[in-house]
């Protein structure tokens, strides 16, 4: 069923970019992808690999981070999306869910989420809000409080639909499941395979639980140190021996307990 | 199995010997405003046990490990440590009793490099007034240095040697939750509280993490109580878990018994796991 | 690669926490010291000593001090014109009330009331923090300015309010007073300076200086890790306003010679210094020199090349000046929000992998 | 009455419309905070300057006149018309919102999402630039600025309280500024419409949003550009109307720029993101100051209290309430 | 050549002040070299400095100017004058400060390079209540006097002087202190006009002046009682206060106005040539006066120094020598074109602070000009003379300079 949603023609693709950061710092050192139209792309990857650095090249959110695109391109549509501010590519239908939620704290839950419906008229945003809230009941029953005051979970539903409430083309997400109870991961995957099926929203996730990722995603890229070191059908990623073993947590001999991890382990077959 | 009296020390499966009960959360209560975040919640933690707290978001797990490390001050209800009710107490008094933590909401030292936030763990440890600081020779230097190694050895512990000079504000995610375990370790707690301190790791590091927890807790002696989402880890790592509801405590048990508990598959798991 | 830290390895901890744990940073402050010492005496002018040397010492010493508290420990203070008045004075009134004691031990005394005075104006942040502090810091700013103006005893009851400061020597020589030997003035202050900046050295990278930092940058945590925030933060007040009660008390008895606590140790006083030490890098030692060079340096460059040089009238080129002045803050700050400092890292790291872009 | 109540009311009512004209200044602190986080230093220099431009502008100076005299050796100083001051506020205006869009593209875009010490900083900066960029402007000598407000004691007001005096007693009846009347009805207007403006409308709800997180707020797509200059374009009218009252009430020279000293405490107690906050601040902070300056400063410790006590008053209040009276409450959370 | 080092300040706050003076200053020193070819055929060079009013500043241009042969420093500012009476006495340079600076210079025993001639702010004081005494005729018991100044040491200077004269002639004195810069005095002008004064007496600088003289006028308080310091003078501070600041009285030690034949050489020589120092807009003024009555008063000791030592080209210490036997009468100042511009006096070793005469200005609002109510009259010179001899005697006895120069 997966293989049947697949992309016909490309949405987002960027092309061999590098990304530094204040001068000096190297951290994307010539990653490419593509998001198909309709797809749900999940980028994966350990700590540091570059996953958020990548997104936030895409959503021109890196400048305000003294990062730059030093080399290579991203087109949207077919256009480069280097000189257009956030905003502009907010309104052109891209946006990110920036990874460690970022709730505006002095706004309530409400307030909240009716920024993310900024670029939108004031009917919208009110279907929207009541969108969100079916979607996250949680939030219902949180709207009056200023967000710097809600549990790290909810200030996660509030920062994912936020962003939905712009009623986004494309949505980044990053770390969509952090924090959240294993029932609300679920939960924010299948919403995002509604969006994606019923309202054809592309979405590029980063995620590090890979497990759930890939069985959302169509389309998955696996990024270590600033490099893309595989990528392939989701379905055949969750094969591959590798991605079994370092990111589903299933060796050999089927899961493996956290109790009895090995300090030695294998070494991936893509470093050599 | 259900544990025994609160004094007795017993053996778990695997050969560990859990003490008796160090820490007792008695009836707390605490609301702000009209949203009542935990409603008259008891439980205990033992010597030497891993404890793992879980439930669904907003249910007030983080709010409990507030209350035990002195940073909310509960409406109602008592802590006792060792057996002895604890009196209205500054965060850092209590930590200076032994009970250190890492944050949800990472909160490292941004503008410090991960030795120097380690290095601040020890600062419990470090008694050399401020004037022998200023002249640094003699008995400030040693001090420090004697601290050092040790925090070294956390950080060799850690696998993050790489980055003892680089500013944390710069590390990704995953390594700032390390660094902010071995802040914690390196007080030395007699109880380490963490909040969902395996967030936004993929398995491997998962794997990594549980390892330095089982070991702290191996090695030396350290009696934890833990916050994690995943079930797997939960399951896998932790000796009892106790199941917070919005408020209201729902479970309380050894893994298996939890897990098998239909309200705590209907309020927090969804499915039931394997 | 014109800069290097590799084959400089590192054999104890003690040598790793070294101040300049590279080999040619180690060299290069020797270098500074010996010729800030045993050279710049002998080619001092009265101008360069008045105009540019001792400002430069005595603000680099302010500069430290608001860089403790500010850059160091995150507390926000507009006060530092008014410690710089209680130094002053301080030393005012142990100048003429103990006029055979030596006014070494005299400035030192002065710091230590401007701590103690710091320390009391230090209280309200326990509960104030940010801006509002910053602007709480102004409370104590105004209310020493009027105090020190309002109450005769502390200028001696002299008609004019002034404090003047009378001769006094060390080792035969002339420190305070209008005989003072430029070299002496500079020798006795380079003393202070270099002695402080060993302190504060000292001080931020032990136990102390971690706990101010993990105040600064997260007051929440530090507390529940086990620093009392009330006690550290006071700690930085009194070692802060220590410095400053030095740097008030050189800049009244060995750079003015006399002083009217309005005029001399005003709000603008307090910018000036803040100036030094975000222009220069919050929490940076060496920023705090460089800010205080930048400061003091600026408006004699300026006036050379707008009215030495081009010949404009001395008013234009002052509007000028502020102009200018007013846009290299924004400009840099806006090229390194982390001060010259933080710019003069990224150089070394750019030097470090040079020829290499990365 | 007795005299003394009859007194006392007199400095508390003075001290309460001295303390709008504070808030005046205030304002344009707390619309700045509000809409970025940034420490506005520069708004004392920006009532300055809008001062400046309205009255060179209604007098028809040549700008930069010194400048050009000092390259060219020429002798220009005005064009030799007056401008109504009705077009000359106008046209002030104008220049606010040209130098909000300067600044906006200048400084504030380029600073985004750094540390507000660092904002803090560049709005210093800014405000040397300013105040050399006026003076060379406009020249740094005292002008006179009169659009026409009415000053000096009410004769009215005068008369009526002369009536409430115990008989026989010698009484002059109550003092009050009619300019300061005036200042009062225009902040009222100012703050109301601000404070709705600012709570129940779209671009105020995504400013309130600015202030808390730039980076996220650039993520839902607002605008900084577009919020930063409108905010910057209302504090510079705001700062417009300032100049005008201060300018109106002593000269339009650097000291104008002093105020900004006086606006701090009244901030500081209404709280920094607090549009309401800035008129109540402004109003206890007056009112304190003089009740002090009369009750306790004068007879007992020498007058010229009031630069000081501001402070301490608003300090005392910040003990209780560290976010100020009305401010958003400062989130201390793990 | 004969070089004068102008210490300005022509921004900051008290710029407005700052302007005319140093425009004055140099205007005449212009004059001087374009119409005579300098002083005594000596070239005349000045060298401006931009203080802002900032001590710092002022240490810096006094170290950067006065390799360059600087005669005479008019540090013009209060502060900085009290950091350079040391380092100039120290570097054989006199120094004069004309009606500021440290009041107790005028003791040339002790303050060997310091001037303040022809008048102090003590003298100032004493010059206002006895014209007070005069129009009230001799009789001022009983009567009460307010005196508003500025909460700075230039501020409280008079204070001492008053209350020793308030004790001798038995008026009431009400100190009131503004706080700087003073953009806000409502406090202390509804206090004058509950307590309703007989006389104020006002010791403002910048701001404070045209803000106080707006709310007088505002309060509707009698402006011929209202005297200022001759600090408190200048037109800025009257003009914004419109028709209402009309009969407001001012101390002063020179004269006003243009009315003197100087201006039409200063019109023809300077103004005329395009040499004016700044917009040329100030002439006239009171402060342009004042900085024009000093460079009147520098290059006329300069002519004293050039005939003691027979040299044209004279150096700081002749410049002092020349300053210590200055003599101003009333034939010079009639062949300078500023006849009867101030008092006649004459400065010895021992006195530097000359009369000490002053006289009363008022304030003419139609005409928008000073006109002189009143002679140059000495001071209560006995009174004085003590304050002085008290105050420099501290000095001396606090940095040790013996008191036998002049013997
Ligand atoms: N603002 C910054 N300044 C300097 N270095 C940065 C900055 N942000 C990120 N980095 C560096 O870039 C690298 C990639 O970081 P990034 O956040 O993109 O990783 P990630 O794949 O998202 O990791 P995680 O899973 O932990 O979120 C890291 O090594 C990090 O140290
Ligand atoms: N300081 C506070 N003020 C007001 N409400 C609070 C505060 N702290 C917590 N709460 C509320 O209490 C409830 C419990 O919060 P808590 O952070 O303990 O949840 P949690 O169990 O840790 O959830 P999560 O898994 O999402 O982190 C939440 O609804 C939260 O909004
Ligand atoms: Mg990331
Ligand atoms: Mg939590």
């Amino acid at each position: 069923m997966l293989d049947t949603a697949k992309a016909d023609d490309t949405l987002l693709e960027v092309n061999n970019i590098e990304v530094i950061y204040n001068h000096v710092i190297l951290v994307l050192k010539g990653v490419s992808l593509k998001v198909p139209k309709g797809g749900i792309t999940a980028l994966l990857g350990g700590n540091g690999a570059g996953k958020s650095t990548t997104l936030k090249a895409i959503s021109g959110l890196l400048a305000s981070e003294r990062g730059e695109i030093t080399k290579g391109s991203i087109q949207y549509h077919g256009e480069s999306t280097q000189n257009r501010s956030p905003n502009d590519l907010v309104r052109g239908g891209i946006i990110q869910v920036m990874e460690g939620r970022h709730c505006f704290e002095h706004l309530t839950i409400e307030e909240n989420l009716m920024t993310g419906a900024y670029t939108r008229s004031a009917a919208e945003a009110k279907a929207g809000l009541e969108m969100v809230y079916t979607y996250f009941p949680r939030l219902r029953e949180r709207r009056k409080s200023q967000a710097g005051y809600t549990s790290g979970g909810e200030q996660q539903m509030c920062a994912i639909g936020r962003a939905l409430m712009s009623k986004p083309e494309t949505v980044l997400l990053d770390e969509p499941s952090m924090g959240l109870a294993p029932q609300l991961v679920e939960e924010i995957f299948s919403i995002v395979k509604n969006l994606n099926e019923q309202e054809g929203v592309s979405f590029l996730l980063a995620e590090q639980n890979t497990n759930v990722a890939l069985r959302y995603a169509h389309y998955g890229y696996i990024l270590e140190s600033g490099r893309i070191v595989m990528d392939g059908d989701a379905a055949d990623l969750r094969e591959n021996p590798d991605v079994k073993e370092f990111y589903l947590g299933v060796g050999d001999e089927g899961r493996k307990s956290f109790r009895d991890v090995r300090s030695y382990r294998r070494r991936k077959r893509w470093l050599n | 199995m259900s544990p025994p009296n609160d004094t007795d020390s017993y053996t778990t499966p695997d050969g560990r010997t859990i003490g008796p009960v160090m820490l007792e959360v008695k009836n707390i209560t605490l609301r702000f405003g009209g949203v009542v975040a935990i409603k008259d919640i008891s439980f205990d933690i033992r010597e030497g046990e891993i404890r793992a707290i879980i439930g669904p978001n907003g249910a007030g797990k983080s709010s409990m490990l507030n209350v035990i490390n002195g940073f909310y001050h509960p409406q109602e209800g008592d802590i006792l440590f060792r057996g002895e009710k604890r009196g209205p107490m500054k965060p850092f008094q209590i930590a200076q009793q032994g009970i250190a933590r890492t944050f949800q909401n990472i909160a490292l030292f941004k503008g410090m490099s991960t030795l120097d936030n380690i290095m601040t763990g020890r600062f419990t440890h470090m008694k050399a007034p401020v004037w022998k600081q200023a002249i640094w020779r003699g008995e400030a230097e040693r001090e420090e240095i004697e601290n050092r190694a040790f925090v070294e050895r956390i950080i060799d512990f850690l696998e993050i040697q790489a980055i003892r000079k680089t500013p944390v504000g710069r590390l990704p995610y995953g390594l700032q939750k390390r660094v902010e375990l071995g802040r914690a370790l390196a007080a030395e707690p007699k109880l380490l509280l963490l909040d969902e301190p395996m967030a936004g790791m993929n398995v491997e590091e998962k794997e990594d993490m549980s390892r330095f927890i089982l070991d702290v807790n191996d090695e030396f002696g350290t009696t934890i109580a833990l916050i994690e989402h995943d079930m797997g880890v939960v399951m896998d790592i932790s000796d009892r878990v106790v199941v917070l509801d919005y408020g209201r405590k729902i479970g309380d048990g050894t893994p298996a018994e939890v897990i098998a508990n239909p309200e705590v598959i209907d309020a927090y798991l969804g499915v039931a796991h394997d | 690669m014109l800069y290097r830290e590799a084959g400089d390895y590192k054999t104890s901890y003690s040598d790793d926490a070294q101040t300049f744990p590279i080999k040619l940073d180690r060299w290069w402050y020797y270098a500074v010291t010996f010729v800030a010492f045993f050279v710049v005496p002998f080619v001092l002018t009265d101008y360069t000593v008045n105009a540019i040397m001792l400002p430069f010492l005595i603000f680099s010493i302010a500069a430290l001090g608001l860089n403790i508290l500010t850059g160091y420990c995150g507390q926000l203070s507009l006060g530092t014109g008014g410690f710089m008045a209680v130094g002053a004075y301080a030393t005012y009134k142990l100048m003429t009330a103990f006029p055979d004691l030596n006014i070494f031990f005299i400035v030192i005394i002065s710091g230590v009331i401007t701590a103690a005075v710091g320390v009391l104006f230090g209280l309200p942040s326990l509960r104030i923090k940010g801006f509002y502090l910053a602007v709480a810091t102004l409370a104590a700013q105004f209310f020493l300015v009027w105090l020190f103006n309002k109450v005769p005893w502390f200028y001696n009851y002299s008609a004019s309010g002034q404090i003047n400061a009378p001769e006094r020597t060390i080792f035969g020589q002339a420190v305070t007073g209008a005989n003072a030997e430029p070299w002496v003035a500079y020798l006795f202050c380079l003393v202070f300076v270099f002695a402080l900046a060993w302190l504060t050295r000292n001080l931020t990278r032990g136990r102390i200086g971690r706990s101010w930092m993990a105040i600064r940058d997260m007051d929440i945590a530090a507390e529940i890790i086990g620093v009392n925030p009330l006690r550290t933060k006071l700690s930085a007040f009194a070692v802060s306003s220590f410095f400053i009660g030095i740097s008030g008390a050189l800049f009244f008895s060995v750079y003015l010679g006399a002083a009217e606590v309005g005029e001399a140790f005003g709000i603008q006083k307090s910018f000036l210094v803040l100036f030094m030490v975000i222009i220069g890098g919050l929490g940076s030692v060496f920023g705090s020199f460089a800010g205080a060079a930048f400061m003091v340096l600026l408006p004699v460059f300026l006036k050379l090349f707008f009215v030495d040089m081009l010949g404009w009238p001395t008013d234009i080129a002052a509007h000028i000046n502020f102009l200018v002045s007013g846009g290299l803050i924004v400009m840099f700050l806006i090229v390194e929000p982390h001060g010259l400092a933080a710019l003069w890292r990224t150089v070394k790291e750019k030097l470090r992998l040079w020829p290499f872009p990365h | 009455m007795p005299i003394w109540l009859l007194n006392t009311l007199e400095v508390s009512i003075n001290g309460l419309m001295t303390g709008v004209l504070y808030s005046l200044v205030a304002l344009g602190f707390v619309l700045i905070f509000k809409s970025s986080g940034v420490f506005n230093y520069a708004q004392g220099v920006m009532a300055l300057f809008a001062a400046q431009t309205l009255v060179g502008i209604q007098t028809g100076q040549v700008p930069f006149a010194h400048l050009i005299n000092a390259i060219t050796g020429g002798h220009i100083a005005r064009f030799g018309f007056d401008v109504p001051s009705l077009l000359a506020i106008l046209l002030t205006t104008l220049v606010m919102v040209v130098f909000a869009w300067v600044v906006v593209k200048v400084i504030m875009v380029r600073l985004v999402n750094q540390e507000p010490i660092i904002l803090f900083m560049a709005t210093i900066g800014l405000a040397y630039f300013m105040e050399g960029f006026g003076d060379l402007m406009w020249g740094a000598e005292l002008k006179n600025l009169d659009v026409g407000l009415p000053s000096g004691g009410s004769f009215w007001i005068e008369d009526v309280t002369a009536q409430w005096a115990a008989q026989g007693e010698d009484y002059w009846g109550m003092y009050v500024d009619t300019l300061d009347i005036w200042a009062t009805v225009i902040a009222v207007f100012l703050v109301a419409g601000l404070t709705i403006f600012a709570q129940y409308t779209k671009p105020g709800r995504a400013m309130r949003a600015v202030a808390d997180d730039h980076q996220a707020a650039l993520s839902v797509g607002i605008s900084l550009n577009r919020i930063w200059i409108m905010v910057w374009s209302i504090a510079g009218f705001v700062a417009l109307v300032a100049g005008i009252m201060w300018g109106t009430k002593s000269g339009v020279q650097f000291s104008l720029s002093l105020i900004a000293l006086k606006a701090l405490p009244v901030l500081m107690l209404g709280g920094f993101t607090s549009i309401p906050g800035a008129i109540v601040g402004g109003l206890i902070i007056g009112m304190g100051e003089k009740l002090f300056e009369f009750l306790i400063g004068v007879p007992f410790l020498g007058g010229a209290t009031e630069n000081w006590f501001a402070y301490v008053l608003a300090l005392l209040f910040l003990v209780f309430r560290p976010q100020g009276l009305f401010g958003d409450k400062i989130i201390e959370r793990v | 050549e004969l070089v004068f080092p102008t210490l300005d300040y022509r921004t900051g706050p008290y710029g407005p002040g700052g302007i005319p003076f140093a425009d004055g200053y140099a205007d005449y020193m212009t004059l001087l070299q374009e119409r005579d070819g300098g002083i005594g055929g000596e070239p005349i060079r000045l060298v401006p400095c931009e203080t802002g009013y900032n001590t710092e500043r002022g240490v810096e241009c006094y170290e950067s100017t006065k390799g360059e042969g600087a005669l005479v420093y008019q540090p013009l500012s209060t502060g900085i004058t009290y950091q350079l009476i040391p380092k100039a006495t120290a570097d054989d340079i006199p120094i004069h400060s004309l009606g500021y600076g440290r009041t107790s210079a005028a003791n040339g025993e002790v303050f060997s390079h310091v001037f303040n001639y022809p008048a102090n702010y003590w003298d100032a004081a004493s010059g206002i209540v006895n014209f007070l005494l005069e129009e009230n005729d001799g009789d001022l018991e009983g009567k009460s006097i307010a005196l508003v100044y500025h909460d700075s040491s230039f501020g409280t200077e008079p204070i001492r002087t008053l209350q020793m004269l308030s004790e001798k002639h038995g008026f009431e004195l009400s100190l009131k202190a503004v706080s700087p810069p003073g953009n806000e005095q409502r406090s202390t002008w509804l206090e004058v006009r509950r307590e309703r004064p007989d006389f104020v007496i006002m010791w403002g600088w910048g701001v404070q002046n045209s803000v106080a003289i707006q709310e007088a006028v505002n309060i509707r308080y009698p402006m011929n009682n209202f005297y200022g310091a001759w600090w408190s003078v200048s037109e800025n501070d009257v003009i914004p206060a419109g028709a209402g600041a009309d009969g407001y009285r001012a101390v002063m030690f020179h004269g006003v106005g243009s009315d003197y034949p100087v201006y039409d050489d200063i019109q023809e020589y300077v103004l005329d040539a395009g040499l004016a120092a700044g917009a040329g807009d100030q002439v006239g003024t009171v402060l342009y006066n004042r900085g024009m009555y000093a460079a009147m008063l520098a290059a006329e000791a300069v002519r004293t120094a050039q005939e003691i030592h027979g040299v044209s080209d004279i150096d700081a210490v002749m410049m002092r020598d020349g300053m210590e036997a200055l003599v101003i009468d009333e034939a010079r100042m009639e062949a300078l074109g500023l006849p009867g511009f101030g008092p006649e006096f004459s400065v010895s070793c021992a006195d530097h602070g000359g009369p000490g005469s002053s006289a009363i200005a008022e304030w003419d609002a139609d005409r928008q000009s000073w006109t002189m109510i009143s002679d140059f009259a000495e001071p209560d010179k006995e009174l004085i003379d003590r304050l002085v001899l008290e105050d420099s005697n501290a000095y001396a006895a606090e940095n040790n300079i013996p008191e036998t120069r002049c013997e």
